[in-house]
């Protein structure tokens, strides 16, 4: 059992003849992912790696019975590649692409939730279950199999908890990256929910960020749904009102939203301890297991 | 990126929205001009990107030409929040019977645009919202749909706008809407709306942010966004492409992804430092970038230290090094004093490549954030101790 | 018992306050239809004939407890004020306006199907229940209540087929014109299935028309699921090829789809008699009454 | 309403669709001189609305001005199926390697747009449809999102069209959606989309059909109607307002509402007679649209008879009756006998109204088309045994 994906998991490739594209295929595959197949307008009939490529992703699907993309299309191409994933009902769909406009992404939210299809991202490093398959960019040479699941915001905040973790021999169920968009697919509530779900997940550690209110709204799903410890980090909490911290969703508005103090006490009200540093939340994960 | 208040006028004016007479100018001679063009009583009012540019000094309402003269005199030049103001807009001052709020947003935990329509403008609208959040009607549009007519009446009417006006006021926020979708806004807001004692309504003034990732579908107002960005090294990061922030610290930090970036930030606070900005160089940076970013920090004369932290997942620490080599070997004597963690992917071929000579190496993140601040309350002591 | 309508049902009218708006309301008040609030942006306020007018739907809903509108508001205006309608969660929107566009109204489709309103229309005659109370243009005084359900997509001949049963002494459940457009909110099968869980209609009379495919699909609906006996009649036998017969609806295409003869031999295929004239269909329901 | 062909090309090309060289001409002269001008080969192609106009003798194919003036010849002024030719567009010949349709057009079961796609173009659409639909790649289209870039390669790619050209023809199809969304087509093909042998794709036909209940907002669209109308009756209705269709028989039919009239078409071919024309004068006709319908119907000369069928719902019989005796008391003699049925709203009214000297009456409709029939057989006897 793994949330996401596993060593089963068909995937395809959006955007695999592109050089990042090519390379974290390789990666991917590298690390056992079952990569069976790409689309790239125009490219159809071509191969990488000895991985068929299609022109669109209903016939890669069709052909290769995919259930599973990842989206390494550029931010202008990107909300039409979501669009064509979720058209073609893929059970998941991992957008990396970073740059997404936000009302290309607002457009895509709106047909997301006429679909059954999980989108994790964009934005996003992807999604790894150590030991089976990786979807996106994330190193998978710092991931260790064990039983603390991982869901983050930010890319490589994920790695530096993750070597934390690693490091004192504690492994990983699955490891998200969600985002750091403002609009992403599937926020902390749905990934926490799968880890909530999933026997071999022992505790989460749930690396959220300022802005927006999703954090607000993991502290009340934990509170009210969940059995699994959590441990938090919130990253962000020098950060000015009105400037955007690196991520789009990054940001405290003028009104004083999104701070990481009410992200702090919300989770701390829901019983979840946060750590001031990395290795906090993993003395806090230590003390769980 | 955020327009000035002449900008977003102007694009709005563009569209349709009516807006006071107004003219920039950028010596007192030019708005003294400009203002007896207009006619009096007008406003003068800085155009630089803070909030309460009113309440510190930075608008004033003049009545005629040795007034405008004495205000453009003292605004012009002044330090408004630590921006300098260069630019003035002139502007008709309007008389008005009652001032209204319209605006447009992300809400970005449905993921959907959220119309905002309130009778209590003219005041902070945070604070409406705060204090009495039923004083503002909203209505979520559709962002496939578009904001239909009956969207904005029913917002409109809803905030209890008076009748009379309603009409108008509702297709300026048709208006301002399509504005926002056509032009990649994240956030626009007419605040105040005034309402004159003809029943006319006029946009007194006028936030628009725009979707930085959307720039390269808005090239002309992508060419506003050097001019608005407030501060040097700020216009200096937009020129390298780097997200970067500027603080009011004396700890530089570069590192590689946001929230590891603001990670950083929070432990040189922690470790009871004071951050002096945010830069990220972004995944997978080559070392061309590298020196860019200590090019950067080392600028910033708050600067006393610098920690850079690299996690490397597409970012490779061997570029990282040579980049870092690269950027200190050009110094006869090294400016300010540089730590440096790197972990993920080729961080032992970067640790060999790297001159340690010219930089203090620390193998964790808490290490190299307490090294760094530790040689910043140095030298800033040091400093201190040289003038007292 | 009543399909749509009855004299509970709580009535607004949107467009009240214009010619065909005010004129008709009379009507259907006279009727005895329960007209409880117009709306008309700018009109909020004002009365006709006692009856409030709101600037907003959603206000009269709200504040008169309406579950119903008839909707009299000028084509290019019509698809806002159904869009409106649906906003405000209403049972039931009756569109009486003709000459909507048909993108227009293909939007309004397209947001009418995540919604639970029932939609008649547009450029229909309304829905009367006789004796309780009607909604639209029909004249009141040609029906008489009885076991007989009509369904139309014509309002003229809907009162030329009505009159035939009247003065042979046949009243009438319900009778719906549902509207001679392209696109309709409810087409024949959304009617018949309601006659047919109806107790008290006995037989139901459908009058189609040339255009489309709602008659071949209201046979196979029928030949599948209705025991009620059915009898039709189809207007455009003699209409040629890729002209329209006044309704928007009513072309036969150029391909030969949509054509009389189709209608009525899915129909005859379906146990269903069609008369060759109006007083004909009438001979059927004597038949199965 | 169905614009022509040169009309179509026109609003294609606007759009940034390629379509061939072409010059509309309405004399012979005209015709050479454009061909001489576009270079040939050129094809001279009759515009009138009407399908199969290659097979009927209307496009014809020349090689130099002499051939382009007999064809013009020939073409311009003659009558293809019942429509007279007034018109020719002289167009550049493209010389193809492959045909190519696309289209456009309204489900209206779905409510929702579809895009087709095939590589049969060149030849009936529909008869492709009938025997082989596999052959056209469907794409439904959300309304509301408008067709995506990736709907349009779906189509191109899944109906097999040829990678080198599939970009372009993807592109194509995009542009056509758009101009349909935003056209308020109802119907939008071109058949064929040539390929040349360099994998250039060009419009070599254009079919467009306008809803006429959307004109109000296309105003450039709306002046094209006129010129649009294929006989000269139909652009009489258009002008009156009324929905007109004319047809082969000689039984002329006024009635209200489209369904009661086309039952009356249907009635009058039951009963053995021959409908002239559909005539809706609508809802609530008032005593001027009662006259100008009798006006209508008595200027086509094949009518010999008329069956005027009211039902009143909105409509009033007192009004149609008034209506009926000013168009007929205009008269020294009435031009056609006129057969008159009254019911619902105010027949009672109209019946004390009617002046039955002038028409006769009858209680039902079945009686008032037996006895129209009835007369238009009796008179068109009478003219053939005038003759003979």
């Amino acid at each position: 059992m793994s949330i996401l994906v596993d060593a089963d998991s068909r995937v395809l490739v959006q955007g695999i003849t592109g050089g990042e594209g090519t390379f974290h295929t390789r990666q991917m595959v590298e690390y056992g992912t079952n990569v069976v197949a790409g689309a790239v307008p125009g490219k159809g009939g071509q191969e990488v790696d000895g991985i068929p490529v299609y022109d669109t992703v209903g016939a890669a699907a069709r052909e290769e019975d995919a259930d599973t993309s990842v989206v390494f299309v550029p931010p202008a191409f990107a909300a039409d590649a979501l669009l064509e994933a979720l058209d073609a009902r893929l059970d998941l769909v991992v957008a990396i692409t970073e740059g997404i406009p936000q009302q290309d992404m607002s457009r895509v939210y709106r047909k997301l939730r006429e679909t059954d299809t999980t989108l994790i991202g964009p934005n996003c490093p992807g999604v790894i279950t150590p030991g089976e398959a990786k979807l996106g960019i994330l190193p998978g040479n710092i991931f260790s199999a064990g039983e603390v699941g991982l869901v983050s915001r930010s890319g490589t905040l994920t790695y530096q908890v993750v070597d934390n973790l690693t490091q004192r021999g504690i492994g990983q169920t699955t490891a998200v990256g969600i985002g750091g968009d403002p609009i992403i697919g599937t926020d902390f509530v749905g990934i926490l929910e799968r880890f909530e779900a999933d026997t071999r997940t022992k505790a989460v550690v749930m690396c959220g960020e300022i802005g927006g209110e999703d954090e607000e709204e993991a502290a009340r799903f934990i509170s009210e749904y969940m059995d699994t410890p959590v441990a938090g980090f919130i990253a962000g909490r020098t950060a000015p009102p009105g400037k955007r911290m690196g991520h789009a969703g990054a940001i405290v508005s003028g009104g004083g939203a999104g701070t990481a103090q009410s992200k702090i006490d919300a989770l701390n009200d829901a019983g979840v301890p946060v750590g001031d540093t990395p290795e906090e939340v993993v003395d806090h994960i230590e003390d769980v297991l | 990126m955020k327009l000035h208040e002449y900008q977003a006028k102007g694009v709005f004016a563009d569209a349709g929205v009516p807006v006071p007479a107004s003219r920039l100018a950028s010596t007192v001679d030019e708005a003294v001009a400009a203002a007896d063009e207009i006619g009096y009583p007008v406003a003068i009012k800085a155009q630089v990107q803070v909030g309460g540019r009113g309440k510190a000094g930075g608008i004033e309402l003049v009545d005629d030409a040795e007034e405008a003269r004495e205000a453009a005199d003292a605004i012009l030049g002044m330090d408004l929040k630590g921006l300098h103001v260069d630019r003035v807009l002139v502007e008709e001052a309007v008389d008005f019977v009652d001032e209204l709020y319209v605006g447009v947003t992300m809400d970005r935990t449905e993921g959907e645009p959220v119309a905002m329509v309130s009778t209590r403008g003219g005041v902070d609208i945070e604070e409406v919202a705060a204090q009495d959040p039923e004083a503002i009607a909203r209505e979520h549009v559709d962002p496939v749909f578009g904001m239909q007519p009956y969207e904005a009446r029913k917002a409109v009417y809803g905030a209890g706008v008076d009748r009379a006006v309603a009409r108008d006021v509702s297709s300026i926020l048709g208006t301002l809407y399509d504005l926002w979708a056509a032009r990649d806004a994240t956030e626009l807001e007419v605040n105040p709306l005034m309402v004159t004692g003809d029943d006319e309504v006029i946009a007194a003034d006028a936030v628009m942010n725009i979707d930085g990732d959307a720039l390269f579908r808005q090239p002309d107002l992508a060419e506003m966004e050097d001019e608005a960005a407030g501060d040097d090294l700020e216009a200096k990061a937009n020129e390298y492409g780097f997200d970067y922030v500027r603080l009011e610290g004396n700890v530089g930090i570069i590192g590689n992804g946001a929230g590891l970036v603001m990670t950083t930030l929070d432990l040189v606070d922690h470790y009871g430092g004071a951050p002096a900005n945010f830069l990220d160089i972004g995944g997978g940076a080559k070392a061309e970038r590298v020196t860019n970013a200590l090019d950067m920090v080392f600028s910033d004369e708050n600067v006393e230290a610098v920690v850079f932290n690299i996690f490397g997942g597409i970012t490779r620490g061997d570029e990282v090094a040579t980049g870092i080599n690269e950027a200190l070997e050009g110094f006869d004597e090294i400016p300010k004093p540089v730590v440096v963690r790197l972990a993920g992917t080729n961080a032992a071929e970067g640790m060999e490549i790297l001159n340690t000579d010219l930089v203090t190496v620390e193998a964790t993140l808490e290490e190299a954030v307490q090294r760094a601040v530790a040689y910043a309350q140095d030298r800033a002591g040091a400093t201190t101790g040289g003038s007292a």
